[in-house]
C-alpha cells in the first residue's frame, strides 16, 4: 500500500480541487527529511465530501494544512476552481483561501481568547469589507442562528466562557461568513464529548447541504467518517493506501490496512464482539520509511515483491482503487 | 546528527557569539571621541604616544586593531596597564583577581542553593500552608532589595556598630580558613540573598507543577512514601529550570559582585572593570570584559551539557532539532 | 459473589473558586471479585475521580470527601495513610490515560519498573531488573533488555502504554485500575492493547475496573458496566444485559448518538440536545432530566433514587425504559 | 471588576506618590535639594524643619528625595520604554518571520545576554560619558542621556527575547491559521493577534525592569559612574555611604526609599503575571 498512482482520479470538470503528486517535508535536522506527505494525488468534486482517514502521524493533517498552502507544499499542484495556488502570488492567494476555509480539532485554541464572538466572527467580513456596520451585524446575527446559537446570549462572550461544542459551533459560524465552496475539517469533533460529537457532525451536515458546500473531512475515526462521506481515502505514512465510496470499503476492504483498522474498531455490542485479526507493531517512523510498500512491515500478506516495488493503484472494484500487490479479494 | 557533532555545533554558535562580544567592545574603544593614546600615556611624549598607537595598533582601523587585539589575546597577551610611572601587565592582575571572584562566586551559588533547595521543596510540600506563606513573602521582599544594600546594612551594623568581621579586604585561603572567611561571609551573604529568593521561588512553582503530574499519582500508586516521590520523582525534573536559573544568574551575580567587591574592597574581577573605568585603562577593560564574557559562555556550556544529564529529554530534542 | 471492592456513600467535592464542584454524588459501587467492571461517562461525569479516590490517591487541600470504601475486606477510608499504602502494588494498582505524562520523564524505564518491585516486595536492584525484564516481556515488549535502559520518550505510545502495565502488574495486585488506557492511542494499538489486558486478567486472575468514555470498549471487555453521569451512577448491570435491555433514557441517547460503522452511510445521527450539566450547578431533579427526551415535571424537580430490578440491575430513574411496557 | 488586594492596593498607593513626586516635586514647598541648610549639617531624622533630616553636605534629605525621585523614574521609565519598544518590536517581528531573520536576531540577543548587565552598562557609560577635553566634566544632562541610552541597550535583548518567545507560543496556536485561512494579511495578524496576546506578558515583565533598571543606576552611582553628584537616589547612597558611621540615616532614607519602590514594582509585575496565568489557565 501506501503507494502512489493517480488511477483514482476522476479528471471531471466537476472536479473542485485537483491537487496533483503533493509532498511535504519537514526538515527535522541537518540532514533529516521527514516526508509527511509523498507524492499524493486526488480529487474532490463539486458537493461531495471526501473523507481521509489515517492513524496519527500519517500526513492528513498536513495535507490538509497544504491544500491551504498553510505551508504551501515542496512540491506538487493544487489546482482550485481552475487555478494552482502553488503558484499564486501572495496577494491572489490572500484572496483565494477565503473561498476555502477551516475547521480545527481543538475548538479552544483556534478562537482568540482576547476577542468577543461579535469580533470573532466580524473579522473576515471586516477584512474583506463586506458590507457596512449593519449589514454585518444582521450576517453575524444569521450566522450564529444557522449555527444553533442564541445571537443574544453569545455575542459579547469570550471563547473561555463556552464549552468545546459550542466553541466548534462559533467556528464554523466563522468559517462560513465568507461563504466558502469548500470547508476543510480536520478532526473537528475528536476533541469534543461523546454526546456532543453527533450534534456538531449534524450541523456539518447540514451546513453543507444549506451553503451547497464542498468538503474535506479529516478523521481518525472510521465510524465518524462513515457517517459523513461520499468517499473515503486511506492513508498510511503519507501516502494512499485506498480509495473507495464507503459502502464499498467498509463492507469489502481491498487493502489489508482497511481491514485492520476496521477489524480494530470496537463495537457496542457484547454479543458481536468480531475475531480481530490484530495488526502487530506501530508504523515505523516517517523519517525512515520501508522501501516498497510503506506498510509491508506490519502487513501479514506481504511477500518479497512488496518491499521492491511501490504498490501503484488500481481499480479492484467499481470506484474502489488499492494500491496494494496483493489485495483482499 | 551525532551528539559529538551536536556539541561541536554548540561550541560553534559560543565561538561566535563571543567573538560578536569582543568586536563590539573593541568597537565600543574606537568610538570614544578622544584618542586613546593621550588618555593612557597623558604625560608622555608625541613620540611614546606614536610608538604606543603602533603596538596597539590603534593606527590600523577598528577592525586591525581588533585582529591585533585577538591575535595577543588568544596567546595570552591581554595588554597593559599604564602608570605614570611604568606598565603593568593586565594578565598579572587579572591571575591576581580570578581566584578571588571565583571563590566568591562559588560561594554564593553554593550558599544560595543549599538554602533554597530545602526551603522550595519543603514550600511546595506544603503549598498554601502557613509556612510556605510566611516563606514566600520573605523570601519575595529579599527579592527585592539590592545587594548593595544588604552589603549596606550588614556593614554598619555587623562590620561597624558590633564589630564582628572586618568591613574591607581580603585574605586568601592559605592565611588561613578563618582569615579566609571572615573576609568573605558578608559579600557572600550579600549576593546570595536575591540568589536564594529567585531559586526558592523557581524550585517551588516547579515542583508544584510537577506535583500535579500524573507520573506523581502514578509513583504513589506503586506505594511509594512521600519523602520517595517528593525527590526521586519531583526534584529532579523540576531541578532543570534550576539549573538553567542558575547558569541565567551568573551573569547578575557577576555584575554584583563589581559593586560588592568595590564596596568590600576585594579586588576581584569586578573591582578590575570599576578600577578600569575609574582609571581610563581602556585595555584592561576591553580584556576584563573579554574574560568575564568567557568564563560566562563558558558556564553556560556547562548547565547545557548538565542539562543533559538531569533530563534525557533536552538530549535528544537537542540532537534532533 | 463476593465483593473485591465496595464503594458506600462516596461523595467528592473541590472547592474551586466557582462554587463548590460536586464530582462525585452518593456513588456506590460494588467489584465483584474476579470480574471487570467498566465505569462508562463522558467528561465531567466523575469517573476518574471516584476511581482515584476509591483507591485514595486523591490529593490537595481543596478535596472534601465521604464515604467508606472497602477493599478485600478491609475499610481503607478508616486506616491511615501508611496502612493505605501497604495496599498498593500488590492490592491494588493503577494505569493512566496519558502513558507520557504517567511515567517519569527523567528516568529509565527499567528503574520506573523495579522501583515497585524494590520497596513493595524489598527485593535486590539486581533482581528487581531481572524481574522487571519478565515483566516486559510479559506484556509483549521486544528487546526488553535493551528498553530497561531507555527514557520514556524514546517509546511509541503503544509501547509506553505496555511499560505502565507493565509496572501496574509488577506486585501481582488484585485489582487494577485502567483510567482510559487506550484513549491517547491510535485504534489499531488500542486493540493490542486491550487484548494484552484481556489476556493478563485471565491469566492473573485479575480483577479490573475500565474506566472508558467508549461504550464500543466497554461491550467488549467488561462483564459488568456502571453509567456515570454528572458525578452520578445513573445505571449499572451485567455488560450483556445492559446493552440487551437497558433502562436509563441517558444510557440509550449515548449509544444512538455513536456513530459506528456499521450503519448506513450518510444517515442523520441521532442527537442528545443540549450540554453537559454544570459541575457547580447540580439542581433539584434528574441531573439528565434537561436533555432526556421522556423527561417530565417529576423528573425535572425530584431526584430520583436508585431502583433494583430483580436480577440486580441498578437504575436512577423515575421512568424507565422498559417499564412502561 | 476584581478587588485588589491589601499589598497591591500598598504598591499602587507606593507608585502613585513616587509618581507624584516626580511629575510634581516642584510644588512642594522646598529649597533647591542642594540648598546648603550650613547650621543644620547631619541631622538626624524627624528633626525641625527636616522631616528626614540633613547630610554631611548639609542637604534636606526630604528635598533631596523628591529631586532624586524625579531622576530615577525618569531614567527608569524612558529606558523601560525605549527597550521595550524596540525589544518587542525586534522579537515579535523574529518569532513571527522565523527563518534567517530569526537565527541572526537570536545571535545578536545572545551576544547582548552574554556580558553581564552591569558589564555592559559599566563600558557603555564609561566610553559613551567620555569628553573630548578629559579634564573637562561632563555634564549632567549627558550623564543621565548616556545612562537611559546604555540601560535602554541592556533592556533591549532581554525584553526582546521575552517578546519572541511569547510570540513564538500564541503564533502556534490555531487562531493564527485561521486567521490567515481567513485571508487577513501578516501585518494585521501581528497587530491584532498577537500583539494583545503578547502585551501582558511584556507589561509583567516591564515592571520587573523597572526595578532592574533603578537597581542599575544606584550601582553605578555607587561605583561612581552614574551620576554622582546628581539628585539621583543612587547619588544619594553613594555620598551617604561615606558617612555611615556617622550619619547612618543619610544612607537608610534612599535605601528604603529605592527598596520600597523596587518592592511595589516587583509586586505589581507579579500581580499581572498570576493573572495572566490564571487566564492563561481557562484557555
Amino acid at each position: 500500500m501506501a503507494g502512489s498512482g493517480t488511477a483514482h482520479m476522476r479528471n471531471t470538470v466537476d472536479a473542485v480541487l485537483t491537487v496533483r503528486d503533493l509532498t511535504v517535508e519537514f526538515r527535522t535536522g541537518r540532514d533529516k527529511v521527514v516526508r509527511a506527505v509523498s507524492g499524493l494525488s486526488f480529487d474532490v468534486i463539486k458537493g461531495e465530501t471526501l473523507a481521509i482517514v489515517g492513524e496519527s502521524g500519517c500526513g492528513k493533517t498536513t495535507l490538509a494544512r497544504a491544500v491551504l498552502q498553510l505551508p504551501p507544499p515542496n512540491s506538487g499542484e493544487v489546482v482550485f476552481d481552475g487555478t494552482d495556488l502553488t503558484t499564486l502570488p501572495k496577494e491572489n492567494l490572500r484572496s483565494a483561501r477565503t473561498s476555502m476555509q477551516m475547521i480545527f480539532q481543538d475548538p479552544i485554541s483556534s478562537l482568540d481568547p482576547r476577542m468577543t464572538v461579535q469580533q470573532l466572527i466580524d473579522e473576515p467580513l471586516e477584512i474583506w469589507g463586506r458590507g457596512d456596520r449593519a449589514e454585518r451585524a444582521e450576517r453575524i446575527n444569521n450566522l450564529l442562528n444557522n449555527v444553533g446559537l442564541d445571537p443574544e446570549l453569545v455575542l459579547n462572550r469570550r471563547s473561555y466562557e463556552f464549552s468545546g461544542g459550542q466553541c466548534q459551533r462559533i467556528s464554523i459560524a466563522r468559517a462560513l461568513a465568507l461563504d466558502p465552496r469548500m470547508l476543510i475539517c480536520d478532526e473537528p469533533v475528536s476533541a469534543l464529548d461523546v454526546s456532543i460529537q453527533a450534534q456538531i457532525l449534524n450541523l456539518l451536515q447540514d451546513m453543507k447541504d444549506r451553503f451547497g458546500l464542498t468538503m474535506i473531512f479529516i478523521s481518525h475515526d472510521l465510524a465518524v467518517v462513515k457517517a459523513v462521506s461520499n468517499r473515503v481515502i486511506v492513508m498510511y505514512l503519507g501516502k494512499i493506501c485506498e480509495v473507495a465510496p464507503p459502502e464499498t470499503l467498509y463492507a469489502k476492504p481491498a487493502h489489508h490496512y482497511t481491514k485492520a483498522l476496521l477489524d480494530s474498531v470496537p463495537v457496542a455490542d457484547p454479543t458481536r464482539q468480531r475475531k480481530a485479526t490484530l495488526l502487530q507493531g506501530e508504523p515505523p517512523s516517517p523519517m525512515n520509511p520501508p522501501t516498497g510498500c510503506r506498510f509491508r512491515t506490519r502487513c501479514n500478506a506481504a511477500s518479497a515483491m512488496c518491499a521492491e516495488q511501490e504498490p501503484q493503484l488500481r481499480e479492484v472494484a467499481p470506484g474502489q482503487f488499492v494500491a496494494c500487490h496483493h489485495p483482499i479479494s | 546528527m551525532s551528539k559529538i557533532s551536536f556539541w561541536l555545533q554548540r561550541v560553534a554558535q559560543l565561538l561566535i557569539v563571543l567573538l560578536l562580544v569582543t568586536f563590539g567592545v573593541s568597537l565600543l574603544l574606537r568610538l570614544i571621541p578622544v584618542d586613546l593614546a593621550t588618555i593612557l600615556l597623558p604625560v608622555g611624549s608625541e613620540i611614546e604616544r606614536d610608538l604606543l598607537r603602533t603596538e596597539l595598533g590603534f593606527d590600523k582601523g577598528p577592525i586591525g586593531y581588533y585582529l591585533q587585539w585577538l591575535g595577543d589575546f588568544v596567546q595570552g597577551d591581554m595588554g597593559k596597564i599604564y602608570f605614570s610611572g611604568g606598565t603593568e601587565e593586565v594578565s598579572t592582575h587579572l591571575r591576581n583577581a580570578m581566584p578571588r571572584s571565583l571563590l566568591l562566586m562559588i560561594y554564593t551559588q553554593v550558599t544560595a542553593l543549599a538554602i533554597a533547595i530545602p526551603l522550595g521543596v519543603l514550600s511546595a510540600y506544603r503549598v498554601g500552608r502557613r509556612a510556605d506563606k510566611i516563606t514566600s513573602n520573605i523570601l519575595f521582599t529579599l527579592s527585592s532589595i539590592p545587594n548593595f544594600a544588604i552589603a549596606l546594612l550588614l556593614i554598619i551594623f555587623i562590620g561597624v556598630k558590633l564589630a564582628w568581621l572586618p568591613t574591607l579586604g581580603y585574605a586568601p585561603l592559605s592565611d588561613g580558613i578563618w582569615e579566609h572567611f571572615q573576609y568573605m561571609i558578608m559579600p557572600v551573604i550579600s549576593l546570595s540573598c536575591g540568589l536564594v529568593s529567585t531559586y526558592t521561588r523557581l524550585l517551588r512553582a516547579d515542583m508544584i507543577a510537577a506535583l500535579r503530574e500524573d507520573y506523581v499519582t502514578m509513583a504513589a500508586s506503586k506505594g511509594l512514601s512521600d519523602r520517595r516521590i517528593l525527590w526521586r520523582h519531583v526534584f529532579r525534573p523540576s531541578s532543570l529550570t534550576l539549573l538553567t536559573s542558575a547558569a541565567l544568574s551568573m551573569g547578575a551575580l557577576i555584575g554584583g559582585a563589581i559593586v560588592i567587591e568595590s564596596i568590600f574592597a576585594t579586588y576581584g574581577v569586578g573591582f578590575e572593570v570599576f578600577f578600569a573605568i575609574q582609571g581610563r585603562q581602556y585595555v584592561l577593560l576591553q580584556s576584563t570584559v573579554a574574560v568575564i564574557a568567557l568564563f560566562y559562555v563558558f558556564f553556560n556550556l556547562v548547565v547545557d551539557l548538565s542539562c543533559g544529564f538531569v533530563d534525557p529529554r533536552t538530549r535528544d530534542r537537542r540532537v534532533n532539532a | 459473589m463476593s465483593s473485591l471492592l465496595s464503594v458506600k456513600g462516596m461523595n467528592i467535592n473541590f472547592d474551586t473558586s466557582r462554587g463548590l464542584l460536586e464530582a462525585v454524588r452518593n456513588v456506590d459501587l460494588e467489584i465483584p471479585a474476579g470480574m471487570s467492571v467498566g465505569v462508562v461517562g463522558e467528561s465531567g461525569s466523575g469517573k476518574t475521580v471516584m476511581c482515584r479516590a476509591a483507591m485514595g490517591l486523591l490529593q490537595g487541600s481543596n478535596v472534601k470527601r465521604s464515604g467508606k470504601v472497602v477493599f478485600d475486606g478491609r475499610e481503607l477510608t478508616a486506616m491511615s495513610k501508611s496502612e493505605v499504602r501497604e495496599q498498593f502494588g500488590s492490592g491494588m494498582a493503577m494505569i493512566f490515560q496519558d502513558p507520557m505524562t504517567a511515567l517519569n520523564p527523567v528516568r529509565r524505564i527499567g528503574s520506573q519498573v523495579s522501583e515497585g518491585l524494590r520497596v513493595r516486595l524489598g527485593m535486590s536492584k539486581k533482581d528487581a531488573l531481572a524481574r522487571s525484564k519478565e515483566l516486559l516481556e510479559l506484556v509483549r515488549i521486544p528487546n526488553a533488555a535493551a528498553v530497561l535502559k531507555l527514557f520514556p520518550f524514546q517509546l511509541s505510545g503503544g509501547m509506553r502504554q505496555r511499560v505502565m502495565i507493565a509496572i501496574a502488574i509488577s506486585c501481582s495486585p488484585k485489582l487494577l485500575f485502567a483510567d482510559e488506557p487506550t484513549t491517547a492511542l491510535d485504534v489499531t494499538v488500542q486493540a493490542q492493547i486491550l487484548q494484552l489486558l484481556r489476556e493478563l486478567r485471565e491469566d492473573l486472575k485479575m480483577s479490573m475496573v475500565l474506566v472508558t468514555h467508549d461504550l464500543g470498549v466497554v461491550a467488549g471487555n467488561t462483564d459488568y458496566v456502571a453509567v456515570m453521569y454528572a458525578g452520578e451512577v445513573v445505571e449499572f448491570a451485567e455488560t450483556k444485559k445492559l446493552f440487551a435491555d437497558m433502562r436509563m433514557p441517558y444510557t440509550e441517547a449515548l449509544l444512538e448518538s455513536i456513530p459506528t460503522i456499521d450503519q448506513k452511510s450518510g444517515a442523520r445521527l441521532a442527537v442528545i440536545a443540549g450540554r453537559l450539566p454544570d459541575p457547580t450547578d447540580r439542581g433539584a431533579g434528574c441531573s439528565f432530566a434537561p436533555r432526556c427526551k421522556y423527561a417530565q415535571d417529576k423528573c425535572r424537580n425530584e431526584h430520583p433514587e436508585l431502583k433494583q430490578d430483580p436480577d440486580g440491575h441498578l437504575y436512577r430513574c423515575w421512568f424507565p425504559i422498559g417499564e412502561a411496557k | 471588576m476584581r478587588s485588589y488586594s491589601k499589598p497591591t492596593l500598598l504598591a499602587i498607593g507606593w507608585l502613585g506618590l513616587m509618581l507624584f513626586f516626580a511629575l510634581f516635586g516642584w510644588i512642594l514647598p522646598f529649597k533647591e535639594w542642594n540648598y546648603v541648610f550650613e547650621d543644620d549639617l547631619e541631622m538626624g531624622l524627624f528633626s525641625s524643619g527636616h522631616i528626614l533630616g540633613t547630610d554631611s553636605n548639609g542637604y534636606d534629605l526630604l528635598a533631596s528625595i523628591v529631586a532624586g525621585t524625579r531622576m530615577s523614574i525618569f531614567i527608569a521609565v524612558a529606558a523601560v520604554g525605549l527597550g521595550g519598544l524596540i525589544g518587542s518590536v525586534l522579537g515579535i517581528f523574529s518569532a513571527y518571520v522565523r527563518g534567517k531573520v530569526d537565527t541572526v536576531m537570536v545571535t545578536l540577543f545572545n551576544v547582548g545576554l552574554s556580558v553581564p548587565n552591569l558589564v555592559l552598562a559599566l563600558a557603555l557609560v564609561s566610553v559613551l560619558a567620555t569628553n573630548v577635553d578629559i579634564n573637562q566634566a561632563v555634564p549632567t544632562w549627558r550623564r543621565v542621556m548616556v545612562l537611559i541610552i546604555s540601560l535602554t541597550i541592556i533592556l533591549i535583548p532581554i525584553l526582546g527575547r521575552i517578546a519572541r518567545g511569547a510570540t513564538m507560543s500564541w503564533a502556534g496556536r490555531e487562531f493564527v491559521t485561521a486567521a490567515r485561512s481567513m485571508g487577513m494579511k501578516d501585518i494585521k495578524i501581528i497587530t491584532k493577534h498577537i500583539v494583545p496576546n503578547v502585551l501582558p506578558a511584556l507589561i509583567a515583565v516591564a515592571f520587573l525592569a523597572v526595578g532592574v533598571v533603578i537597581i542599575a543606576e544606584a550601582s553605578l552611582s555607587i561605583l561612581g559612574v552614574g551620576i554622582p553628584d546628581g539628585a539621583s537616589w543612587g547619588g544619594m547612597i553613594a555620598r551617604g555611604r561615606n558617612d555611615l558611621e556617622y550619619a547612618p540615616h543619610t544612607l537608610y532614607v534612599p535605601l528604603f526609599f529605592l527598596a520600597l519602590t523596587v518592592i511595589s514594582t516587583n509586586h505589581l509585575g507579579d500581580v499581572v503575571r498570576s493573572k495572566l496565568d490564571s487566564r492563561e489557565a481557562k484557555v
